[in-house]
C-alpha cells in the first residue's frame, strides 16, 4: 500500500445533473419470487397489519390537518410503510427503535396504541407525551420506542448507546435507528455508524431512502449512489439495499440484521429504497418531484402490493378485508378519544424538566 | 412604498446586496431550488443562477466551513442555518472558528459573512425547532449578533449585516415572517448596533428584541390606557449594544424592563440589566424586572407554549404589579 | 486526612462512584490506557478494566450520543470531553438531547450521565483551548452546571453528579488541577445547588466560581488588611443556582461583586446580578460590580493573557475603587 | 442492487487488539526506485532544504521548551518533515495550506520565515500573530498559509471554501488541508470530504497518519486499516497512501493531486504513513508505543533517508552541508532575534477583535 503508486483507488465521481435538476429514478420492480420467501404466514398477517396501521393513522392525521387541529409541522411515512412494520414484527419486545421526526409510523409498529399518538399530534393531555413533545418526538419508552428525534443525526450516536448499554448489560437486545437518505451526508452519521463498528454495537442503521431530502434530491448532493450502503466500506461492516416497498423483502433482512446483531457480529447498514407518498411535511406539496417518477412509485406502492401477494399465496380477500376493517375501527375510537381529551393543564408546562418531577433550577 | 412581508424582506434585502456587490453568494439547505423551508429566498437561484445560489447536502459544518473559507479569501458570503437550533450541529464553526480568526491571527483573518437563521418559537414546532438562541451567540466574542422586528429592518440590517466586515449572525423570527409593513423602495440600509426607541413614555423603559417587540408595544399601548406611560426600546442589534439608548432612557424613565424569548438564564437582558444595576443604579427607582421564557424547554402543544413565551399580557401584568 | 490535588481527586472521585455502583462507566478520548490527557483519570482503567474505561475515536458526538443512549437504558455514564471548548462540536447532544429528552417525553426519559471537562484559562493554551464555558451550559434548560474549586469538592460534588438521576456537565478547571488540599478519607459526598461561603465580612459580598474563587479569597485578604471586610461565596454549581445564599449575604452586606472568568456578555454573573438588582433592589447601597474577562477571545501569551482574566490585584482594585 | 440480497456488499471487521494494545505497525522499506523518479535536481535540492528548515525549527523550539522560554504547549512534527516539504514546494505561492496545531513545519514550508515563527512561539510582540494566536495557530495569510487550527476537523471544511472562492473567481487556486489520523472520525471529516466531492472544489485532503491520536493507536477506534484512503470510496474520489517519510513519493503524488484539483478534477485524499521521534506534544514522553516500532521508523527518518538519495544521485556531500548550515544559520539569527523582542504591549489585548481593530461591543 505504500509507494508513489498514482493508482486510484476507487472511482472518480461521476457527472451529476446541474443545480435543481435531477435524473428521476425509478422503483425496481416488485419481486414476486419473494411470494416463496421463509415467513411464516401468521408473520406476514402481522407485516400486513402493521403497515395498515401505519397507513391508517398518517391518512387520519392527514385529515386531522386539514381540518386544522394538528397545530405546528408534520411529516407523514405514506409509501413508506414497509420498513417500519417489517422491523415492528422483526424486533423483540424489548429490543430499541430509535426514529426521526417522520416516526409515526415506527411508533405504531411497536405497539404503542393510536389513541396517545393521535392525542399527541392533537396537543392534548392524553397525548403519548402529553403534549409537550408533538408530532417530531414520539417516544414510547415502554414499547422499547425510544425515541423520535428532529435534529438530523443525533438519534445514530444515541442508539449506539442503547445497544451499548444491552451489551453492557448482556441483555441481548439490540437498538435500530431510522434515518433518510439526507441524513447520510451529516457528520454525525459518521461518527455513529464507526463508533458502532470500533465496539462491535449491536445497532442497525436502516437508511429509508426515499430519493429526497427536504425538497432536493439526494443525488444533487451525494456523490454516490447508495448514500448510506455505499459507505459501510468505509467502517468494514456488511451492508445491503433492498426494495422498501416490500416488506417481506425488508424483513428477510431485518431478522437477519437482528440476528447477527444480537449474536456479537455487530452493526449493519440496511438501506431501503421507497418514496413518500406525499411532500416532506404539511406544507409541501412536492412539487420538485417529476411526474412520471411520482406516478412510477405511487403504482409501486407497497400497501396493495403486499395485498396482492397474499392473495397470490392463498390468503382470501376476506382476511384482509377484516384487518383493515379492524384497523380502521381502531383508528377511528381513537380519533374520537383524542377529540375528547382536554387540552393539557397549564401545570404542564412546569413539570418533567427534573426527576424530581419539577423544573426548579434556583432556590 | 408597499406592503412587505418579513419573509419578502428577506429576499429583497439579499437580492439587494447580491446586485450590488458580484462577490456576494448564498448558500444553504433547499435555499436555491425550493426557495428555502419558509420561502424566504424564493426568486434568488432564477436572478442569480446557480454558481451564485447553492444548494447544499445537510452538513451544516461543511456549509459554514465552506462560508468562513470563502471569506477569508475574497467572497462575501450569506450561510442559511435553517432553524437556529442546528447552530448547535456547527457551533464549533462560528465560536471557535469564525468568531476567533481575526483575534488569534492578530488581524490577518478577515471574515465578512452572514449567518442567517430562523429563530424563535410560538410556531408549535417543539422543543428543537423553537428555541431563542440569540444568547448563545451574544456570549460568543468577535460576532456580530442582530435580530429584526420588522419587515424594513430585515432588509436593512441584512444589507448592513453584508457590508459589515466582520461576522453576523442574523436571527429571523420565524412568529414574524408573516408580518407586513410599508417599506420604501429603493435601497435600504440601516447602522448595526443602534436601537431604535419604538415609542416614548416617561413612566419606564422596556427593552424589547424580535417577536417580543410587537408584544412590548401590544403591552404598552395595554399600560398607556391605564395611564402608564412605556418607552419601548427595540434593540435590532445584541452586538454591538445601544446601552447609550438604553442608558439615556433609564435616565429618564427610572425603571428597567426587559422582555426576553430566551430562558431566563443567562439571556441578554442579564446583561442588559447587569449593565444598568451597575451603571445606572442611582438612575433607579425601584427593582429591574426581567421577563423572560422560563428556564425550560419549549413544549410543543399550542396552549403550553403560549405560557411558556412572554405575551403581550403577561408583560403588561408583570409592569403594571411592578409599578403598583 | 492527607493532602490531594485536584488533579488526584477526579480519579478519586470517580474510583469511590465505581466501586459504589457497578453500572457507572466512564469513556473518553485517551482516558483509559494513557489515563487522561491532564493524567487525572489515571489508574482507572487497571482497578475497572476495559468494559467500564473506554478509550474512545476523536468522535465527541459519539461519545455523547453513547453516554445518552446508554443512561436512558440504565448505564450510568461518566463521559469525558477532553477541553470544554470541544462542547461545540457535540453541543448538539447536550443542548437539543440530552438537555430536552426528559421534558419532551413529559417524563418518560431518564438522562442520569456525568460530563465531565478541563475549562478555563491561564494556561496559555490560546483561544480554542482555554475557554470559560459554564456560561453556556447554565444557559441551556435541563442540564444541571457543577464548577468545583477545590479537592474535596471535586470528590464530593463528583459523587453528588453521578448519582443525581439528571444530566451534570461537570466543569473542572485545568489552572486548579495542581493545586491541593488536606481531604478526609473514606466517603465524601456533597449536595448539588449549595454555595459555601468561604469568608465572611460585612462590607460586600463577592460571589466566584472554579479558579475566580482562590483569586477572591486573595483579593479579601489584600482588602482586610486595609480595613475591607468582604463575605466570599464558592457558588460551585450554577444550576442549581443557591440564590439563598446570595441574597441573605446581601441582605448584610449591601454590595454584590461577582467574579467571572467567562467573557463579560451574558455571563453566569450577568444572571446573579439581574437576580439580585430585581429581587435585592431596596437592600443594595450601591451599583452591582461584575469583574470578568472582558469580551473577547483568549490571547495565548502569558502576559496577554494575565491581562485578559480577572487576577487578584484586579478584584481588589475593583472593589476598593467602588466601595471608595 | 434491491431485493433481499443478504449479500455482504463490504468486508466484515477484522478483529482488533484490545483496550490499550496494539500490533506495532512497521514503515515500509524506503523506495530507491524513486532515485530515478522525474524530478529535477533544483527542486529535489529545495525538498531537502525544507526538510531541514522543518526538522531544524522543531528542534530549536524543542530546545527552547526545554530551556522554558515557550509557555503553553506545542507539538512537533519532528519525523513527519517529508510532506509538508513536498507541498511546499508542490504548491503555487497564492495556493492555500490549512493546518493543524502540529503546523510549525506547514507554516515554515510555506515561505514563512523563522524569526516571527519563533517570536510567536516565545509570545513576543514581533510573533507571526502578535503572541495572540501562540503555537497552536501559526497562520500567514499573505504566504497562502491560512492557519493553523486546534480543534480536530474544522479546517478540511474551512479549505473546502477557500477552494470554493478560486472556483467563483476563477483564480486556478488550490486549497490543501493537512490533518491526522485521528481526525478522520470526526463528523466535519465526513462532511468536508462529501461536500468537496459534491461541488468538485480542488481541495486536497492531506492525512498524515502517524499512527497515533494523542496517545491512542489509532488501529484501536478506526475499522478500517487506512483510515483517510480506505474512506475515499464514500465519496467517489481518488485517494492513495504513500510513504510520508519519502519527499520525492510525496510530491510526485501531491504534484499530481494538485494538477488534478487545479484542472476542475476535483477533490482527492491523500495518506501518508509516518511517524513522528516524539510525544504528542510537549508534555508526553510517549511511552505507549512499542520500543521496537519506535526503533523502526526512527530508522527510517525522512531526512537521513532524503540526504542519501541525494549523494545516490549525484549530489555532493559539500552542497548539502552548505544547505544544512545555512538553515542552521537563519535558526540561529532568527532565535536571537526573537528572545530579545519584547512582550506584547498591554493594547494588544485590546486590537484586532474587529476588522477596526478594536474590541468594542457596546457603546
Ligand atoms: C441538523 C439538521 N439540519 C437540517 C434539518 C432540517 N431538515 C429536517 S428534515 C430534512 C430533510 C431530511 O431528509 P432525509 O434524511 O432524507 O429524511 P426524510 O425527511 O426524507 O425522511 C432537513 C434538511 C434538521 N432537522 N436537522
Ligand atoms: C474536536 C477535538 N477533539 C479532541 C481534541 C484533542 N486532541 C488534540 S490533538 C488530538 C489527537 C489528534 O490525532 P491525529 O488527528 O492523529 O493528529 P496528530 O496529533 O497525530 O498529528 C486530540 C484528540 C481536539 N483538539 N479537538
Ligand atoms: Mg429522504
Ligand atoms: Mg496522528
Amino acid at each position: 500500500m505504500s509507494g508513489p503508486s498514482t493508482d486510484v483507488d476507487s472511482p472518480a465521481p461521476t457527472a451529476r445533473p446541474g443545480y435543481g435538476q435531477h435524473d428521476p429514478i425509478y422503483p425496481e420492480p416488485f419481486d414476486d419470487s419473494l411470494d416463496h420467501a421463509d415467513i411464516p404466514i401468521e408473520t406476514r398477517l402481522e407485516l400486513y397489519r402493521k403497515q395498515q396501521e401505519i397507513r391508517q393513522l398518517e391518512q387520519r392525521l392527514y385529515d386531522l390537518f386539514v381540518q386544522n387541529l394538528v397545530k405546528g409541522t408534520s411529516h407523514l411515512a405514506l409509501g413508506m410503510e414497509a420498513s417500519g412494520a417489517a422491523f415492528g414484527v422483526a424486533l423483540n419486545s424489548d429490543d430499541y427503535s430509535f426514529a426521526t421526526y417522520r416516526g409515526h409510523g415506527h411508533t405504531i409498529a411497536r405497539g404503542v396504541p393510536p389513541e396517545p399518538i393521535i392525542a399527541e399530534m392533537l396537543g392534548r393531555s392524553t397525548g403519548l407525551l402529553g403534549g409537550k413533545g408533538g408530532s417530531m418526538h414520539l417516544t414510547s419508552v415502554e414499547h422499547g420506542m425510544m425515541g423520535s428525534y428532529a435534529i438530523i443525526g443525533a438519534h445514530l450516536c444515541i442508539a449506539n448507546g442503547a445497544a451499548w448499554s444491552a451489551k453492557l448489560r448482556d441483555s441481548g437486545q439490540v437498538a435500530v435507528a431510522f434515518f433518510g437518505d439526507g441524513a447520510t451526508n451529516i457528520g454525525a452519521f459518521h461518527e455513529a455508524v464507526n463508533y458502532a463498528a470500533v465496539y462491535e454495537l449491536p445497532t442497525i442503521f436502516v437508511c429509508e431512502n426515499n430519493l429526497y431530502m427536504e425538497y432536493t434530491s439526494i443525488g444533487q448532493v451525494t456523490p454516490v449512489a447508495n448514500p448510506a450502503a455505499d459507505r459501510a466500506s468505509a467502517y468494514g461492516i456488511p451492508s445491503t439495499t433492498v426494495d422498501g416497498n416490500d416488506a417481506d423483502a425488508v424483513y428477510l433482512l431485518a431478522r437477519e440484521a437482528i440476528e447477527h446483531a444480537r449474536s456479537g457480529g455487530g452493526p449493519s447498514i440496511i438501506e431501503t429504497k421507497t418514496y413518500r407518498h406525499g411532500g416532506h411535511s404539511r406544507a409541501d406539496p412536492g412539487t420538485y418531484r417529476p411526474d412520471d417518477e411520482l406516478e412510477a412509485w405511487m403504482a409501486h406502492d407497497p400497501i396493495p402490493m403486499y395485498h396482492q401477494r397474499l392473495l397470490r399465496i392463498g390468503v382470501g380477500e376476506r382476511e384482509l378485508t377484516e384487518i383493515e376493517t379492524s384497523v380502521a375501527a381502531a383508528i377511528d375510537a381513537a380519533t374520537e378519544a383524542a377529540k375528547s381529551a382536554p387540552p393539557p393543564d397549564a401545570d404542564a408546562l412546569w413539570t418533567n424538566v427534573w426527576a424530581d418531577g419539577g423544573w426548579q433550577w434556583r432556590n | 412604498m408597499a406592503q412587505l412581508t418579513y419573509r419578502e424582506a428577506v429576499s429583497r434585502g439579499i437580492a439587494q446586496e447580491m446586485r450590488r456587490d458580484p462577490s456576494v453568494v448564498f448558500l444553504g439547505e433547499d435555499v436555491a431550488g425550493a426557495g428555502g423551508v419558509f420561502k424566504t429566498t424564493t426568486g434568488l437561484l432564477d436572478e442569480f443562477g446557480p454558481v451564485r445560489v447553492v444548494d447544499t447536502p445537510i452538513s451544516e459544518q461543511a456549509i459554514l466551513g465552506a462560508a468562513m473559507g470563502a471569506a477569508m479569501t475574497g467572497i462575501r458570503p450569506i450561510a442559511e442555518i435553517m432553524f437556529s437550533d442546528f447552530f448547535a450541529v456547527c457551533w464549533d464553526m462560528v465560536v471557535n472558528e469564525i468568531a476567533k480568526a481575526r483575534y488569534m491571527t492578530d488581524g490577518q483573518v478577515d471574515c465578512p459573512l452572514v449567518i442567517r437563521t430562523g429563530n424563535g418559537g410560538s410556531v408549535r414546532f417543539g422543543a428543537q425547532h423553537s428555541q431563542s438562541v440569540e444568547n448563545w451567540a451574544m456570549a460568543v466574542p468577535g460576532i456580530k449578533v442582530v435580530a429584526p422586528a420588522t419587515a424594513h429592518d430585515v432588509v436593512g440590517l441584512m444589507a448592513a449585516a453584508v457590508r459589515d466586515p466582520d461576522p453576523v449572525l442574523f436571527f429571523e423570527h420565524k412568529a414574524l415572517y408573516a408580518t407586513k409593513e410599508d417599506v420604501a423602495d429603493g435601497e435600504i440600509l440601516e447602522e448595526l448596533g443602534r436601537a431604535r426607541v419604538r415609542r416614548e413614555g416617561s413612566d419606564c423603559t422596556i427593552v424589547a428584541l424580535a417577536l417580543m417587540v410587537p408584544r412590548a408595544l401590544e403591552a404598552a399601548e395595554q399600560l398607556a390606557s391605564e395611564g402608564i406611560d412605556c418607552t419601548v426600546i427595540d434593540l435590532r442589534s445584541l452586538i454591538p449594544l445601544d446601552t447609550t439608548t438604553i442608558l439615556d432612557s433609564v435616565q429618564t424613565t427610572s425603571r428597567l424592563f426587559t422582555v426576553e424569548e430566551n430562558p431566563q438564564a443567562c439571556g441578554w437582558g442579564a446583561e442588559v440589566a447587569s449593565i444598568v444595576a451597575n451603571e445606572a443604579f442611582w438612575d433607579l427607582d425601584g427593582p429591574v424586572v426581567r421577563i423572560t421564557t422560563p428556564h425550560l424547554p419549549l413544549p410543543a402543544s399550542d396552549v403550553l407554549e403560549d405560557l411558556a413565551i412572554p405575551s403581550a399580557e403577561r408583560i403588561a401584568d408583570t409592569i403594571r404589579k411592578a409599578l403598583d
